[in-house]
């Protein structure tokens, strides 16, 4: 199954890509889809980073599924 | 009471008019509005930024605004919000973003104004990048400001 | 530290322009502007208000307002405040007083401008008249705002 | 010696005029002055009053000389 994550800011500079697609074998937990993610850009671990899934922050115990929406960024710095 | 109008939340890539932005918040049987007007610095830290570029996960921030809006009117006792922020490059004093509350009375106005900015540099997912003379940084989190 | 520039306190019977006024008190390296409108309310304690009437004492008036400014200097970072106090005939939703400051920091910026609106609501000598479809009312003290 | 006095907003409503000047036989204290002054115009006492010497709030025991500019009005409401 197929998710989609996105990155911006630091991560999107950091990974190279501001969208990648990634192949799950089956749903997961949300912590270890992006314990992946992060796994898989390990230059991405020097950031303190923030996870949202489907436009909101992760509380990291939801089932990912087809067709969701991830992000990881770092912390925020609008305003 | 006042006049009930809509609260907002927007970004955009033009330039912000606090003055406009403010207006649009104000309904006719409001006492006092408050505006926050945050403006690029030319100087942080010591070290001299040239130009500023702020970028968005424009869904989310979106959501995350409105998320803000509705629980600051649970916690105060206001009757309109705008936020807007902008996005793009920005140059040195130029506005980021304008945060207007009208509510009957001032008290509210001011401690809903200064939670909507201190929660939105914490939670919506907006980003800026300081660019100097020698070279560029994401900024992450608010705490230099 | 932020660019000096001039604060002002001024008394007009022109329209206020909350923006332009604003715009007035903004350095370029300044972080933050909060502006507090101040503006006429149709109903006060359920009373119908057709419009207002602001008097001063003009001389003494711009010297209260230039004493508070040298005060929030003195209690609080900020860089430039800026008061313009509107007086004469004011329609419902019109501006009667716009009080901006910049600061380095927003928390500074928030707490002299809520201090600077209590403090001329307490101490600048001007009155308004609130006048109804059946007489009108001196207001004596801002008890009721 | 002559001191002019004004009147703002409800007090000039009570007085019926803006602006007067009194003669006083000489310097005196400014709360002797100011007791003058609604002794004249008694309809002042249903306020609560706020009173001016030369622009500055009165403390009550200043001098008040020749040509000196002195206010009586009611608590402000500015703002």
């Amino acid at each position: 199954m197929k998710v989609q994550v996105l990155f911006f800011g630091a991560t999107a500079d950091e990974v190279g890509e501001r969208e990648i697609e990634i192949d799950l074998e089956s749903a997961a937990q949300a912590d270890a889809v992006f314990a992946q993610i992060v796994g898989k850009f390990p230059q991405l671990e020097k950031h303190s980073l923030l996870f949202a899934v489907n436009q909101e922050y992760a509380n990291g115990d939801e089932i990912i599924n087809e067709g969701d929406e991830l992000a990881v960024f770092t912390a925020v710095s609008g305003g | 009471m006042c006049e009930k109008q809509a609260d907002f939340a927007e970004i955009t890539s033009e330039p912000l008019e606090t003055g406009a932005i403010a207006r649009r918040v104000v309904p006719a049987n409001c006492g006092a509005t408050v505006t926050l007007d945050g403006y690029v610095r030319q100087f942080t830290k010591g070290r001299e930024t040239l130009y500023l570029v702020y970028e968005a996960y424009e869904a989310m921030a979106r959501k995350e605004m409105e998320k803000l809006i509705s629980e600051a009117h649970q916690n105060f006792e206001i009757e309109n919000v705008g936020i807007v922020h902008r996005l793009g490059r920005l140059e040195i004093g130029e506005t980021s973003v304008v945060i207007a509350v009208a509510a009957p009375h001032r008290r509210a106005a001011f401690a809903a104004c200064e939670w909507l900015i201190k929660e939105l540099k914490r939670t919506v997912p907006i980003w800026k990048k300081e660019v100097y003379a020698d070279g560029e940084t994401w900024i992450e989190g608010d705490a230099g400001k």
